[in-house]
């Protein structure tokens, strides 16, 4: 095997890195994007339950944060990070501005997904009584599901490629490995290698993705 | 009990206005069985759409058992949408969803255990012919099974009132049959509220007690359905009635009483209940020397009483279908002469 | 599973000054990190240290954190960076000792002597906040360009430039990324972490810099942590003959020493 | 000319197969307006679909104007479904686009000038009475309204073959029997084949010549709509035209008959062609000593032939009953004894 | 006004540099994106012109390139880079790598707004006799025109982010600004400043995006 210049344990420990903090960090920010989505696609103008306020504070507040360039961003909240995780370097600290960052993103893809449900749906669940959690949980969701699977998809691939510059904070992983270790010491044996591993996460998150999402897809 | 106060709605737009329905007066009673029939675009789907809130009046009032659902807080219209189901024209399905899960939702929204959903989303299945379908999903149905699926969600729940949005127009006319009956054993037995929007007059003379005939968004006749059909007024009315019970001689008739020499005149004789029974024809025959022949005739029942039409040729002199004429005159059915 | 035995959790070692043997640095990629643990670990660890290395890529952050006491100590900045760290984000970081630091130099692009230079040349300078000073300075110091009067040379930009006479076009822009795009100039300026990196052979700099005390790297702590015995022993490590010795085995042109190691 | 040759579908998934079709032989003449009925589910759609290859046969062959459109080259196939042209169960318009654009697309994707467009769409919206629409979205479209859009769509290219699936089922009586008559003007002055689904048997019973009957996949009945009409063989057949044609004695004169005390005979009489107009019953009661009632009468025009039914109570002494019956047996009409 | 210690001039440059950047990125990543998306819709299992092999072989290059970081990503085409606009540095040059960011980022979007468009429409298309491009042209694009214009606004701000990067060869831009004269520098309220800057490009492209789409939605 060619020599990459680094022990395997790092690379090993690189590849734990990176699934910890994508997997940790879609999590939370599926869970927080889609609820921003929801109350987007709810409180806009002919939504269910329209809120000028509430709509346009939320998608103010979504611009700002993608406006903000990553490693700004990282800088910006660190107090936040500090109070919820305790420390601000490291692999877990990353999480929250990977969050944070990712979180709005979501926010957006989900919108658009949950836009795309037909009104027809909504009315039959507004005229079965259903209130509006229900509504969301039972119908808007399931509806659009394949179309949120693979917004997802692209969340995922888009937090793997922030998850790289969160080296910046000490956070390791395989993207951070492949800047600092491999583009930044020009190491491009390694470089090369990280990037296929990096692939291979994509690749591995996209057929996942359109398996599920074709699979939930019943048109 | 349903009603609809000058109730106007005006769909604007940047570049038009739409008035869908104008100043609608209208009272369902519960128990009814309620059909409503017009044009296309007449404005019907946007009245049925009102009672249930989906959409709501520019002007005017709804009253849902006297409630103003546009009034209430959202809790409380959540509350009375429940008693309301919908069939709705277009089915609005969920194309996720199977074919047992869709009909099992509205019960899921009201937390009702699991082997009662079961239980009663297979009897519904059964029932309208779908039990083999039960997890199929939407995309996969033609589109009559996609209807009673509608049908089957919106009967889940036991509603108090029913609304349906040409619930059959997909269905072939035997499982039209079958679900008319149910709808009228629902309304029968647990005192269901139908509304019924419908092109298929035949929907309404099997099932509905009262009738609304729609033009443009206004409400220009309404009764008993054997008030309206018998009778009725209004011309639009008159080509509703005619499209079912339909007195236009034939065309081929027509051509071939043009050849008929002799005198003869033609008369439309309507009955209307027991006296379609009447030996009226024969009477005729046996008392005056004419001939009847029938042109043509329909017999139609409705809410349990006859309406028969009847165009008659009576061919014979002059003075003996003068005299019975005045017999039929007396016989207590009317009746009007017709040219061809 | 994965994640905090390695790579977080620091706190609890950093209190007790005096028995602290467990030290903790950001280290970034180039020379001076890795000179470090080459040369000057060894001698630390000879003397009962322990040391973990936290890779931080960005010199901004690795402050905040050396700030914030997550790490102890960085070996990547001059002093020039550090007060304006300390300045901006009310920083309390202090110097312990200079450590020997690379020069930036500029270097052939297109062309291969300084004398070639032409009205209009292209000539790409780093634009990071340590660096871009620097090669205006470097560039002065050729004759190429003139500053400003009185401006403070750790702090020079391309609008304190006074004269361009040779209507000198710069393009600031990644010191990484200069070497890769070097025939795309006329010229380069870069750092020595970049030569090292690209593995440009140092001795072919054109004309290297004269480090100002102030552009010097240096040890830097915690200002509560300067006068520990860590930040000593660290301090003395470099100073040390033992890394006198290292470094003249493996210097080959790359380092400027500080006078400490002059002898 | 459409043939199905021995066609099968069967649609699978990885739970169940569903056979959709199961050796479907039909020939569909040019020309013809050919009506396909049968309950719902029972594969109308899909056989309809496999005309322009939106579908294609698990097994056999579908010929249109003698070529396998499975078979043929992507280009010349498109080449020929321009000349087939479609109305579809679930209307199938672009959201995106105005009702002037859905019209006018097939004859954009035709390359048609932008003036002939205008002009041709606009005589088709008129037609369907919708050029106030022409600048509205589908969404604001009353279901009839996007069913007519449909319409107006599909003939806009003047095809040579024409589908309509249910094309009317959203449509009120009169907007329907415009649509027909357009159909059928198509059809004798274009020659346009037709090809139609419907559940409305009077859809049937107005403009097609042919027929089939479709249950469970299979063609269990087909002819000339007279012949189906009048002589209907299997049960499904018979379910269906007495849907239309009914025969059924209404209930409430069940009730009176069953008061009736004197001697009496119900029979149910065919009328078949001219001999409807034959004054029999004029002729009945003058020959003999019966009095004739009539409890049930419908009269129907089938491709200009008229189709009469007629259910008689003869009331009088037995031998008087017996020799009318053998004067009606001798009169060429066929007739039934009914027990009630 | 508080000093920026920085001169207007290169404000206002940095702002021109982005748009100038945004504006073709967006244009040319939007062609070629689109082009992706439709043909993976059209060869996907299922599709219009299934080809597993075509499928297989965009799906992956999609995967490939996203994988990469995007400041390893602008290394990389160098070459094709000079080879297009003859130089590797500088805004024009910073056009290329941004354009390969950001079209398969592109295609995933809009393959997923593709998909929505209900079986029937296509249907409807093929029964007409379209060719695969007229159905593309006149059924597939328009019918999705809401959720794709949403795309392309996602699209825009993420080719913003990407825009600050690209400083590192030398193209300038505001988030170039803000990283290495704000953020490097630490100067905080030059940082605000561009992050304003930034903050106002995003809310312009969401409030127009938001906007178009909504016209085009018509359901
Ligand atoms: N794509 C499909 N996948 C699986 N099953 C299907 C599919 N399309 C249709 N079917 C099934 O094939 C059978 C025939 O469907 P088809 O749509 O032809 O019926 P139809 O006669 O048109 O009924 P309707 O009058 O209700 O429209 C039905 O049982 C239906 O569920
Ligand atoms: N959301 C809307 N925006 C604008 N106009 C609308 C909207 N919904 C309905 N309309 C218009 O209002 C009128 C009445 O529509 P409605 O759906 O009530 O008709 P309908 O009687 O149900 O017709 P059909 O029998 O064809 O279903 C129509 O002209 C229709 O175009
Ligand atoms: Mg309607
Ligand atoms: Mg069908």
């Amino acid at each position: 095997m060619i020599d990459l210049d680094i022990p395997n344990e790092k690379i090993l420990l690189a590849a734990q890195q990176t699934i910890y903090m994508v997997g940790i960090a879609l999590i939370i920010g599926t869970i927080l994007g889609a609820a921003m989505a929801v109350i987007l696609v709810l409180t806009r103008k002919g939504g269910i339950r329209p809120n000028k306020i509430v709509y346009g504070i939320l998608n103010a507040v979504i611009n700002v944060v993608r406006s903000i360039p990553f490693i700004i961003l990282m800088v910006f909240i660190m107090p936040l990070t500090k109070a919820i995780v305790g420390t601000r370097i490291g692999t877990t600290a990353a999480i929250v501005p990977l969050v944070v960052f990712i979180a709005p993103y979501l926010a957006r893809l989900l919108e658009s997904s949950l836009l795309e449900v037909n009104r027809g749906i909504v009315e039959a669940a507004q005229s079965m009584g259903a209130t509006t959690f229900q509504i969301i949980w039972h119908f808007l969701l399931p509806e659009s599901s394949g179309s949120l699977i693979l917004a997802l998809t692209n969340g995922a691939i888009g937090l793997l490629g922030a998850t790289a510059m969160a080296g910046a904070i000490g956070a390791g992983g395989v993207g951070d490995l492949a800047l600092t270790y491999g583009y930044e010491r020009m190491n491009f044996p390694l470089m090369l290698f990280t990037i296929i591993v990096l692939i291979v996460f994509v690749q591995l998150i996209q057929v996942l993705g359109n398996f599920l999402s074709r699979r939930l897809r019943h048109k | 009990m349903i009603q609809f106060v000058n109730v106007s709605k005006e769909f604007s737009s940047s570049t038009e206005n739409v008035n869908a329905l104008r100043g609608v007066n209208l009272t369902i009673e519960k128990g009814d069985i309620f059909g409503v029939i017009g044009f296309s675009g007449a404005g019907k789907s946007t009245l049925l759409r009102m009672v249930n809130a989906l959409e709501t009046p520019t002007a005017g009032q709804v009253l849902v058992q006297g409630k103003d659902l546009e009034k209430i807080p959202p809790a409380e219209l959540r509350k009375e949408r429940k008693k309301i189901a919908m069939v709705f024209q277009q089915f609005n399905l969920l194309d996720s969803r199977t074919v047992f899960d869709n009909v099992a939702m509205p019960l899921k929204l009201n937390h009702i255990s699991k082997v009662q959903i079961a239980d009663r989303v297979e009897k519904l299945l059964t029932f309208v012919e779908l039990s083999d379908k039960w997890d199929a999903y939407p995309a996969k149905l033609s589109g009559g099974q996609k209807q009673r699926v509608g049908i089957a969600r919106a009967l889940a729940t036991q509603p108090s009132i029913l609304l349906c949005d040409e619930p059959t127009s997909a269905l072939d006319p035997k499982t039209t049959d079958s679900i008319l009956q149910l709808l009228q054993k629902v309304n029968r037995e647990l005192g269901v509220t139908i509304l019924i929007i419908t092109h298929q007059i035949n929907v309404i003379q099997k099932i509905c007690n009262r009738v609304a005939v729609m033009e443009s968004g206004r409400v220009v006749e309404q009764g008993t359905v054997l008030d309206v059909f018998s009778h009725p007024k209004e011309s639009i009315t008159k080509d509703f009635v005619s499209t079912v019970i339909d007195d236009h001689i034939p065309e081929s008739i027509k051509k071939s009483i043009a050849t008929e020499t002799r005198n003869s005149t033609i008369m439309r004789l309507h009955f209307l209940g027991s006296n379609s029974r009447e030996a009226l024809i024969s009477a005729i025959n046996k008392k005056f020397d004419v001939e009847t022949n029938i042109l043509f005739a329909s017999v139609h029942e409705l809410q349990g009483t006859v309406l028969g039409t009847l165009v008659l040729q009576l061919v014979g002199p002059r003075e003996e279908i003068a005299a019975a004429e005045t017999y039929i005159q007396k016989s207590d059915v009317d009746f009007e002469e017709v040219a061809v | 599973g994965c994640g905090e035995t390695a790579f977080s959790s620091s706190g609890s070692t950093a209190s007790t000054a005096q028995a602290k043997k467990e030290l903790k640095f950001s280290k970034s990629q180039g020379p001076y990190s890795e000179l470090f643990q080459k040369g000057v670990q060894p001698i630390l660890e000879k003397k009962g240290y322990k040391i973990n290395a936290v890779d931080m890529s960005d010199l901004s952050q690795a402050d905040s954190a050396l700030n914030d006491g997550e790490v102890d100590f960085n070996v990547e900045q001059h002093v020039a960076y550090m007060n304006n760290f300390n300045k901006t984000q009310n920083g309390h970081l202090a110097a312990v000792t200079p450590i020997p630091t690379v020069p930036a130099g500029i270097y052939s692009g297109s062309k291969t002597a300084l004398k070639q230079l032409t009205d209009g040349s292209k000539i790409a300078v780093p634009n990071d906040a340590a660096n871009t000073a620097r090669a205006y300075v470097l560039l002065q110091k050729a004759g190429w360009i003139k500053l400003k009067a009185g401006i403070e040379p750790t702090k020079a930009t391309q609008e304190d430039i006074a004269e361009n006479p040779y209507h000198i076009q710069f393009v600031e822009m990644k010191s990484l990324n200069i070497p890769s795009v070097r025939s795309d100039f006329d010229f380069i300026v870069i750092t020595g972490s970049i030569v090292y990196n690209a593995k440009i052979d140092p001795s072919t700099a054109l004309l290297e810099e004269d480090i100002l005390p102030d552009l010097m790297l240096h040890l830097v702590v915690k200002d509560s942590d300067e006068n520990s015995q860590w930040a000593k022993d660290i301090a003395a490590a470099y100073q040390s003959d033992e890394f006198k010795t290292y470094l003249d085995k493996n210097n080959n042109g790359l380092w400027t020493v500080p006078d400490y190691s002059k002898k």
